[in-house]
């Protein structure tokens, strides 16, 4: 049960990513990466903004991971994710998960990331021409 | 007691500020908390929803909330 | 419907395949990478040998790429597949899938490899110890 | 008519070659032709299952065989 969560205000790298989930006794890597896209709903965003609450939202992610170790026969587990400003096309997420077959590494990767969008503390505000919304926030 | 609630997302723009202090009585709970912001910033009320948090911790509306603990507002999360 | 299909006699490029996949307009890119375990049914394997019928190989990988653009709304496929000998470690296989939202990304990707495994025809050979297997090969 | 068949993975190792060349009627079908290969190499029988591919597409056994085209036998596969 090998991990790393981590929280950056740096651009994350995938390379880094996929380097540190290779093992030798791994035969299938599932690795999400999240990605600014230009629109939302029809209208068209400008740049995102991130925000974390760092030392809950790393809680939060590692009580994941923990559940996805229990869940699945899962190897490592890798969940990077980025704040600060992100323009299009920049990584707000990358998760990476290898196991020995290449079910659990998919079951275990999706469930990380929507599991991820509900319970961890971290807000992103959406930009755009006329104005800014923090996302969900309103009903 | 006083208590410095952190605020993160929009609650930080409903506070208009990053923390905010509350005087609660002692063994105040959760939801007496959130009574109390409610009625300094009632847009709070308008949020699809939010959570407190004690400790790093989600927590209940019956858990209580000590003066050295941690606490902040959890408004609706959209990482990822 | 954009499709990158290619066989490789040289190691894959995890990064070239994330840099072709990223786009302004996506959301969620999945990424499965396959990588040669160092055991088998119990049995250290000492290296993998893959041969690929090429034509023939990307003539099926375009049919399950257009299969999951019909059956998702995804935006960018990648299929890399490796051939010769693979080290433990090495990478046999690199898929990659854009989609504005990301469970199309998933479904899509998992689908390209599960097909890839039955129709696709490449023969991976294992070497133990004690001797090798072409794998499938008998009941 | 000959026709030269291209062999993958294990049937390489069964014919002892990457191709192997076939004696056919003319308007043969894949049928004909996977019962002339394994009169000749029996092994081909105990394979888990094995398909023909005509002109990169997987055959079936009604299929015709024309001299030209390009014939391969396609054990099971275990790429990925």
């Amino acid at each position: 049960m090998q991990t790393q969560i981590e929280i950056h205000t740096a651009p994350l790298n995938i390379q880094a990513c996929t380097d540190w989930i290779m093992s030798p006794d791994s035969g299938g890597i599932d690795v999400f990466i999240g990605t600014v896209r230009n629109v939302t709903k029809g209208r068209a965003v400008l740049k995102l903004e991130f925000e974390a609450y760092n030392k809950m939202a790393i809680n939060e992610i590692k009580k994941i991971t923990k559940q996805a170790f229990e869940k699945w026969p899962v190897q490592k587990v890798l969940v990077h994710h980025r704040t600060g400003t992100l323009q299009i096309g920049e990584i707000p997420v990358i998760i990476a998960v290898s196991a020995a077959h290449r079910a659990a590494a998919f079951d275990a990767c999706r469930y990380i990331i929507d599991s991820l969008k509900q319970t961890v503390p971290i807000w992103k505000k959406e930009f755009f021409e006329d104005g800014e919304v923090w996302v969900a926030a309103h009903p | 007691m006083e208590i410095t609630v952190l605020a993160f997302g929009i609650a930080k723009d409903i506070f208009g500020g990053a923390t905010v202090t509350v005087g609660l009585t002692n063994n105040a709970t959760t939801a007496d908390l959130k009574a109390s912001l409610e009625e300094k910033y009632p847009k709070l009320k308008h949020l699809a929803s939010y959570m407190v948090a004690v400790n790093n911790e989600y927590a209940e509306d019956s858990g209580l909330i000590a003066e050295r603990d941690e606490v902040a507002i959890i408004p609706p999360v959209s990482g990822g």
